[in-house]
């Protein structure tokens, strides 16, 4: 039983590691369609990945070990994350160890660790990315802790599962104000914590106006792979956040028969298509922000948060 | 006990000489005219003292008499002249600014005195308790004088005024103070007037006068 | 007889002085005169713990445990002092300011002081208290002006007038206190100003009588306590005199004149029957720390500065008198015992430091630890301790007086904790730099004698830490009699 | 526990403490051998601290009594008591855990020719940790002022060692004025506290009652002193100066200890002689904690020298705890003791990682000192290169106190903001509305923390040497790293198994709040409230990253070819590349100067255009420098020189003064 649920466990995180290229890859076709160009194909991420592991590395000839683990370390962070956040299923043995706040805070090693990378060869860019990285980082990390005590308010609980629990159990339609607030503060959350317009452009290398593309310049070959790959996994792992607190239909309470899983897999995937277009759309309809205009948009973010767990506290009594 | 009034009258006239002559030393400019009158208080004191040691039968103020008679009448001003002649300071005219507002305040220095010993006086059980609020305020205007004044010697002469009213209010009010300590303080005055003779040269010597206004270097500017 | 022998002692010894004075061995004479007069006094405390007070000559004289820890300590530091004032007054010599005329002076003036100074604490006769009072302030005119400079001299002239005024008055404030005290004690004068006798008969005096003869007595005796705003003569006196003057006026004759006032709030207390003494008392004492605290702050000769914390520590001192209560005054008593040998050891240091740089002025002074650390360390220690840190003994004092008032007068405390603490950095402010940094200055010809610099912190540290029973009895039994 | 200092717990710390004593003495015998005295006295110092460290845990098992001991010194009737309890065992296991670690590094760090002989050194080093434990042990007024006085007297010693430098002498005697401000009020808050009965003893207070107003009153003080030790705004400005200008391992016993004995103190009266207060008293010590840590952090994050910025961090981390005090206070006056106690073992563990990690840094900032001898983060960079061990050591500092997991740090943090997560249970809607803010507060904070750290970090060892000189940098001595290292140990350990510290923490909320959060099952889970809530463990995170790194990392190397080329980095098409091209720490701190504007009083110095050769120079100042301590020294000033007016020298003016106060005096008596 306990066998059974470690390799459920470790199958989600794969799944999670698997899909997360695919998303980007939709999200970017999507992007493509809506500006009218002819999209990429939806393996173009894996296909860079290919490339990128046979390159020669290629490192800077006084980076110190820290440069170089940091790739590793980053991947790692997001894996774990994918295996706490409960995408299909709620019933797994990871998922207590680490609790929404110790979500964010793995979150937020993996900052770190890039920030400390970047800085760690020296040129202007890695630093200017680093710096940054770390204030949209310090912006956003609270913000996001908001949005989830929203949930704890409601649920009594910053434990994923339970939240998920507590919101599935709600039978018919409730509609909670609070979370509206939350909801769309997560999502700005969201965009700027994935270096997504307005707050950054992925696929600019737009000297001044890059913010994560600048901490990787001086990656490449497999170390850049890595990077790139726990991007495209963090993005994966906050629309798993987002539809487990706001729309966390068809994720399976009990794991112990295999149909509710492959429903909560379809569904899975239909959430990530839909959330991948949205992206997309918001990306094109929105302008990138200068970057002293980013800490306006998180502190809204924030705001909003707060907001929600104001009203909540309101409405409750 | 019975009480002859006639001295008791006399009494009270020498009290108010030494009034009188307090108020003289407050308005005097001449030095060696301020000596005399201390002469002259010492003298009424002696005199008063003697009164009362012989209306009150208290034979230890015979001795207190005669002390005050030889160090006050005689030795003081002996050696104050003396000094103001070393000094070439005897006939000294001190500048004083309007002495009428100066009266005035020993005026109400009086009243105030005199409403002060009213309760001592009621207490006190001498022939003499009345004249208690004449010695305050001889006392008060003597350090009237002090502070009015601006030159070394006369704030000492003011200081012996001081010590007759002292004895003053002693003798009208307790028919004097025990004999040892009466000597104490008539040896430490002695003593003291020596030290400010002493003092009188190095003064003269360092700033060639004994005005006080020399006497401001020391102070937070 | 031990008693006598404290008395006889330094009488003698300013005698012998008086012409051998100016004998190169002098100051050691002087120095066997102040030992011999502390063992006696030792041998009279020993007494006074096994068999309790006593009187003699008559009455005339008495020790009780309220005055014997005084007399004691006047001993130790008149001892400590000339010790110190051996080497100092050598360099003194050396640098052409004092010449063996002036020494004879000093050393007969130094035991005639010492004399007056126990007299007045072991006199039972208010009238001979007088006396001894004015005959200290006597004494230490001539000591103030020994330099003979214009300072020196404007500076004894200005106490001599000062405190010959106030004694003055206190002397009036005795009479009073006589014609009161004849009321109950009948005309045979001999006992009617004996204190034990005043203290017996105190509830039976007339009330309004003693009131006055205590203003006298507080305006005479508290100017020489250096209350304010009575306290003018007394920062000129410290800066002017030679610094072991200023180490035993601090030291000594401020405590020998805050006991006198002491001796007549008891009686007043008695016979008034009202808290009038104790306020006044509390109010000169406030008044004296806030003044002292803002005077500290602009100090520019180093022992000005210290006279003004002296003024401050007296005005502790009165406050906790006049707080009353056992709690209260064992910190008073505590608090004179520590100021006088804390203070004293100040100076010695101070002495030096201005001696090293060769000048009193604070800016002149610098980096003391650099020329010679122990007068620094003394200098920081001593100064640390003055102000109240502990593990030195005024802290235990203070807090005694803190925690007490904090709760009998709440009102009092904003001004204490102003004058406490600004009187703090107004020190502070000036002794860091003194000690720390870098100087020029150049060591002493003569080692200087910091012995009794470090016996006294020693002291001072113990009593912060831990009080002998038989002084802390000492002090209990002082403590009740001054209720 | 027959064994014999743990059957006799306090008679063992006695000779302990006394020992650490006798070892300053020691040191005076030979005050100028740094042989002597660091690599001989020092070491034993730490074994002494070790020793402190294992009795003090006995005190932690639950079911202890307290211990009481009487010495006979002090005030005849009040002699010292003492008293080791929980709450004191806990301060004592952190003061010799941490203590020991920074006599090692001690050991391995003073040379001769800084200021103070290294003899003199010794004692006010072994006084200061003698005074400390002290202060923690004691159970009457008299000996807590005592001790809490002489800890502020070494320290100064300690601060002012070199005293040749102007600003250290300013430093100190702001501190000095400060420790003595705040030991007034304390002194003044038991002169309340004993309630009428005259018996200063820590047991009477316990036992008295005091009116409401009077409870205020001493509790305000309480806040006020403990407050200025604390370093809470806006008494926190002795701290920014005093830190960096002692020598390291006084900086991190100052920064890691003493601050801690201030919370200590603050506990001791506000939750253990004191009964519970009114609601007001934890929310404004809540809120006044809240405001210091975001001021502190915003500070740090601008600072150019490196123990400036750790001392401005500290702020931050006291904030936190005061705020976790202030929560637990709040919840107390409610009568809501589990939610006291979560706070409360909050605020404990974090004061013990703080303890770990800010000593950590400081020390290693000593180690970069010795070797660069540099403060200024503007000329150092790359050291990681130069100086590997205490690189990586402080790399784990670093992290820890970013609040990351795995490590220490984040345990306390994920602790408070489950504290204040629980606290809309509170009956009261005001205060339910506040808390939430306070939440999002601790999160801002924790947050910057990281932009604080990544500039610490990365301006020191990463990037290029911004100086040349930096190339002859020396790794640290081993017992210098050994010092280091011990600590890193500490925070990693305390990381992974987190519930050993609650269970510490636990016998202390026990006697304090008469609660204690309940233990996550296994050694290795923290569940406070309830598995259902919240869960956490360390040990498993730190596993799972670890396996999944080790499996990528063999992965990758057996399906990647290994070809790496060591080349120059991109110059991005300039000619070359210089140090000066990164970013600056000014430049580092620019978006937190932007954002948060208002804090900062900025002086800026802006080159024109043409300028030949461009300087560009910013200040940026404290604003409560001008705001509040400026005006009161001016007053005081003001003040001096008007009574200056009352001596002007004239005797005859004296003497009128005689003369109206007899005049006055006499008009009170008729």
């Amino acid at each position: 039983m306990n066998m059974i649920a470690l390799l459920r466990q470790l199958a989600e995180a794969l799944l999670a590691v698997a899909l997360a290229p695919l998303l980007a890859g939709w999200v970017a076709q999507c992007r493509a369609w809506l500006q009218n160009r002819s999209a990429p194909s939806l393996l173009q991420p894996y296909r860079k990945l290919r490339k990128l592991f046979h390159k020669d590395a290629v490192l800077a000839e006084h980076a110190s070990p820290l440069f170089r683990i940091t790739p590793y370390v980053v991947f790692g962070t997001m894996v774990l994350a994918a295996a706490i956040i409960p995408s299909v299923t709620t019933d797994m043995p990871f998922a207590r160890v680490a609790d929404a706040i110790a979500l964010v805070g793995l979150f937020a090693t993996a900052r770190v660790f890039m920030a400390l990378a970047a800085m760690d060869i020296g040129t202007a860019f890695g630093t200017l990315g680093a710096r940054r990285e770390m204030m949209v980082g310090f912006l956003a990390e609270p913000a996001l802790l908001m949005v989830l005590f929203n949930a704890f308010l409601m649920y009594g609980s910053t434990a994923l599962p339970t939240v998920v629990h507590g919101a599935l159990a709600a039978h018919g339609l409730i509609l909670r104000p609070s979370l509206a607030f939350a909801g769309v503060a997560f999502v700005m959350v969201l965009l700027a914590e994935n270096g997504r317009i307005p707050i950054d452009n992925p696929t600019t290398h737009l000297e001044l106006t890059m913010i994560h593309e600048a901490m990787l310049l001086e990656y490449s070959a497999l170390h850049l792979a890595l990077m790139e790959w726990a991007a495209w996994l963090k993005l994966f792992n906050y629309a798993c956040i987002g539809f487990a607190l706001f729309a966390p239909w068809g994720i399976a309470l009990h794991a112990d028969t295999t149909s509710p899983l492959l429903l909560a897999l379809a569904l899975l995937l239909l959430k990530l298509a839909v959330a991948g277009g949205a992206l997309a759309v918001i990306e094109t309809v929105s302008a990138k922000l200068r970057v002293f205009r980013a800490p306006e948009f998180l502190s809204t973010a924030f705001l909003l948060a707060v907001l929600g767990i104001l009203v909540h506290l309101q409405l409750r009594s | 006990m019975h009480m002859p009034s006639l001295a008791t009258q006399f009494l009270h006239v020498l009290a108010a000489g030494l009034l009188m002559i307090s108020f003289a030393m407050l308005a005097q400019r001449r030095i060696r005219r301020l000596i005399v009158l201390l002469a002259w208080q010492g003298a009424m004191l002696s005199a008063s003292t003697l009164l009362v040691a012989i209306t009150a039968h208290q034979s230890h103020l015979y001795y207190s008499a005669a002390l005050t008679l030889a160090l006050k009448v005689i030795v003081l001003p002996w050696i104050l002249m003396r000094l103001m002649k070393r000094l070439g300071i005897a006939g000294d005219i001190e500048p004083l600014v309007n002495i009428s507002t100066l009266l005035l305040v020993g005026l109400a220095l009086v009243i105030f005195a005199f409403g002060l010993a009213q309760p001592i006086s009621a207490l006190a059980t001498t022939v003499t308790r009345q004249a208690l609020g004449i010695a305050l305020a001889v006392i008060l205007l003597a350090f009237l004088m002090i502070i009015a004044r601006r030159k070394a010697v006369t704030q000492v002469i003011g200081i012996l005024a001081l010590e007759n009213g002292l004895f003053f209010a002693a003798t009208s009010a307790t028919y004097g103070m025990p004999m040892v300590v009466e000597l104490g303080i008539a040896l430490d005055l002695l003593v003291g007037v020596f030290v400010f003779g002493i003092f009188f040269f190095h003064i003269r010597e360092q700033f060639d006068s004994l005005d006080l206004h020399h006497f401001e270097a020391l102070k937070e500017d | 007889m031990e008693l006598l022998l404290v008395l006889v002692t330094p009488l003698l010894g300013a005698l012998l002085l008086a012409f051998a004075g100016a004998h190169r061995r002098a100051p050691e004479i002087n120095v066997t005169t102040s030992l011999a007069t502390l063992g006696f006094a030792v041998l009279l405390v020993l007494r006074v713990i096994r068999h309790g007070p006593m009187t003699v000559a008559n009455e005339q004289f008495f020790v009780d445990p309220f005055n014997v820890f005084l007399i004691a300590l006047t001993a130790f530091v008149g001892f400590t002092t000339a010790l110190f004032s051996r080497p100092y007054m050598r360099i003194e010599e050396d640098r052409g300011r004092l010449t063996p005329a002036r020494l004879r002076l000093y050393h007969s003036m130094y035991q005639m002081f010492m004399a007056s100074m126990l007299v007045a604490l072991s006199t039972n006769n208010m009238g001979l208290l007088w006396v001894a009072m004015e005959a200290a302030t006597l004494s230490t005119v001539l000591l103030v002006s020994l330099y003979r400079t214009r300072e020196s001299i404007e500076a004894a002239w200005k106490y001599f007038i000062l405190c010959g005024v106030g004694i003055a008055l206190a002397l009036f404030g005795t009479i009073l206190l006589y014609v009161a005290a004849e009321g109950v004690l009948g005309h045979e004068g001999m006992h009617a100003l004996l204190w034990t006798h005043l203290n017996a008969v105190k509830g039976h005096m007339e009330p309004t009588v003693v009131g006055l003869a205590f203003v006298f007595l507080l305006v005479g005796y508290g100017t020489k306590v250096g209350l304010a705003p009575l306290h003018n003569w007394l920062p000129d006196a410290h800066a002017e005199g030679p610094t072991p003057v200023s180490a035993v006026l601090s030291g000594l004759l401020l405590n020998v004149a805050m006991y006198a006032v002491v001796r007549c709030k008891v009686l007043a207390d008695g016979a008034m029957h009202s808290l009038l003494p104790g306020r006044m008392l509390m109010a000169l004492g406030l008044l004296s720390m806030l003044l002292a605290g803002f005077f500290l702050w602009r100090q520019r000769d180093i022992k000005r500065l210290f006279g003004y914390s002296s003024i401050e520590h007296m005005g502790i001192i009165s406050f906790a008198f006049g707080m009353g209560g056992p709690l209260a005054n064992f910190a008073a008593l505590l608090h004179m015992t520590v100021h006088s040998l804390t203070k004293s050891a100040i100076f010695f240091t101070a002495g030096h430091a201005a001696q090293v740089a060769d000048t009193q002025r604070i800016d002149g002074i610098r980096g003391l630890l650099v020329v010679s650390p122990t007068v620094g360390w003394g200098l920081m220690l001593g100064t640390l301790a003055i102000l109240g840190t502990p593990p030195f003994g005024v802290f235990t004092s203070e807090y005694l007086v803190l925690t007490t008032a904090m709760r009998d007068h709440p009102r009092a405390i904003p001004v204490l904790l102003i004058a406490l603490v600004v009187a703090f950095a107004g020190i502070f402010r000036h002794v860091q730099p003194m000690v720390f940094g870098e100087t020029d200055a150049k060591p002493l010809p003569h080692s200087p004698a910091l012995l009794p610099v470090f016996a006294h912190l020693a002291l001072v540290l113990m009593l912060g830490v831990y009080i002998p029973p038989a002084l802390a009895h000492l002090y209990r039994l002082a403590a009740h009699l001054i209720g | 526990m027959t064994y014999l200092p743990f059957a006799y717990p306090l008679p063992a710390l006695i000779t302990l403490i006394a020992a650490w004593l006798v070892l300053g003495m020691l040191g005076l015998l030979q005050p100028q051998r740094v042989g002597w005295v660091a690599r001989m006295l020092f070491p034993l110092g730490a074994l002494v601290a070790l020793g402190v460290a294992a009795v003090a845990v006995s005190a932690l098992r639950a079911g202890f009594t307290p211990q009481v001991l009487v010495l006979p010194l002090g005030l005849p009737d009040l002699p010292f008591h003492l008293r080791l309890d929980a709450l004191s065992g806990f301060f004592l296991m952190l003061l010799g855990i941490a203590g020991a670690g920074i006599s090692i590094f001690a050991a391995g760090y003073f040379r001769r020719g800084e200021g103070t002989s290294p003899g003199l050194l010794g004692l006010q080093y072994h006084v200061f940790l003698a005074s400390m434990a002290l202060v923690v042990l004691a159970d009457d007024a008299y000996l807590f002022m005592l001790a809490w006085e002489t800890m502020a007297l070494s320290s100064y010693f300690l601060v002012t060692s070199q005293h040749r430098i102007a600003e250290i002498r300013r430093a100190g005697f702001i501190y000095l004025l400060m420790a003595h401000i705040g030991a007034l009020s304390i002194l003044l808050c038991f002169g309340a506290l004993h309630g009428g009965n005259w018996t200063m003893t820590f047991d009477a207070m316990r036992g008295a009652s005091l009116s409401p107003a009077w409870a205020d009153v001493a509790f305000c003080l309480a806040l006020f002193g403990f407050g200025a030790k604390a370093g809470l705004f806006p008494v926190h400005i002795w701290l920014p100066e005093a830190h960096p200008a002692a020598p390291s391992p006084v900086s991190a016993m100052m920064s890691g200890l003493m601050l801690k004995t201030a919370i200590y103190g603050l506990l001791r009266v506000s939750m253990d002689l004191m009964h519970t207060g009114p609601w007001w008293w934890g929310l404004v010590t809540m809120l006044i904690g809240l405001f210091t840590a975001l001021f502190g952090v915003v500070f740090a994050a601008v600072q150019t020298d490196m123990k400036r910025l750790l001392a401005y961090s500290s702020i931050e981390n006291i904030g936190l705890i005061i705020a976790a005090v202030g929560l637990a206070l709040l919840a107390r006056s409610f009568d809501m003791n589990l939610l006291a106690a979560l706070a409360l073992a909050a605020a404990l563990i974090h004061a013990f990682n703080h303890a770990l990690f800010k000593s950590l840094l400081f020390l290693a900032t000593g180690s970069v000192l010795h070797a660069t001898g540099e403060r200024n983060l503007g000329k150092l960079g790359g050291l990681i290169r130069y100086m590997p061990w205490v690189a990586m050591l402080a790399l784990v500092g670093t992290l820890a106190i970013a609040g990351l997991p795995p490590l220490n740090g984040f345990v306390s943090e994920w602790l408070l903001l489950q504290a204040f997560l629980s606290t809309p249970a509170i009956p009261h809607s005001f205060i339910n509305m506040i808390v939430p803010l306070g939440a999002a507060a601790v999160a801002l904070t924790a947050a910057l923390a990281g932009y604080v750290m990544v500039k610490f970090y990365g301006v020191i060892f990463l990037g290029q040497p911004r100086e040349a000189q930096l190339e002859r940098a020396h790794d640290a001595g081993v017992l210098e790293r050994i010092g280091l290292a011990w600590l890193a140990l500490g925070c990693i350990l305390i990381g992974v198994f987190p519930q050993v510290a609650l269970d510490a923490a636990a016998s202390v909320t026990r006697a304090l709040t008469g609660a204690a959060v309940q233990r996550g099952g296994t050694i290795w889970w923290i569940a406070p409230v309830s598995p259902a809530q919240a869960s956490y463990s360390g040990l498993w995170l730190l596993a799972g990253l670890l396996g999944v790194v080790a499996v990528v990392f063999v992965i990758v190397r057996l399906f990647y070819h290994g070809r790496v080329r060591r080349v120059p980095p991109w110059d991005c098409g300039y000619r070359w590349l210089t140090p000066r091209m990164q970013d600056t720490a000014e430049g580092f701190g620019q978006p937190i100067r932007r954002i948060f504007g208002p804090f900062f009083r900025i002086e800026r110095e802006v080159p024109a255009p043409d300028d030949a050769q461009p300087h560009y120079a910013i200040r940026i100042e404290d604003r409560t420098w001008r705001a509040i301590y400026a005006p009161i020294t001016a007053t005081v000033r003001r003040l001096a020189d008007a009574v200056a007016v009352l001596q002007r020298g004239r005797l005859a003016v004296y003497l009128l003064y005689s003369f109206l106060t007899l005049i006055v005096l006499l008009m009170f008596v008729i």
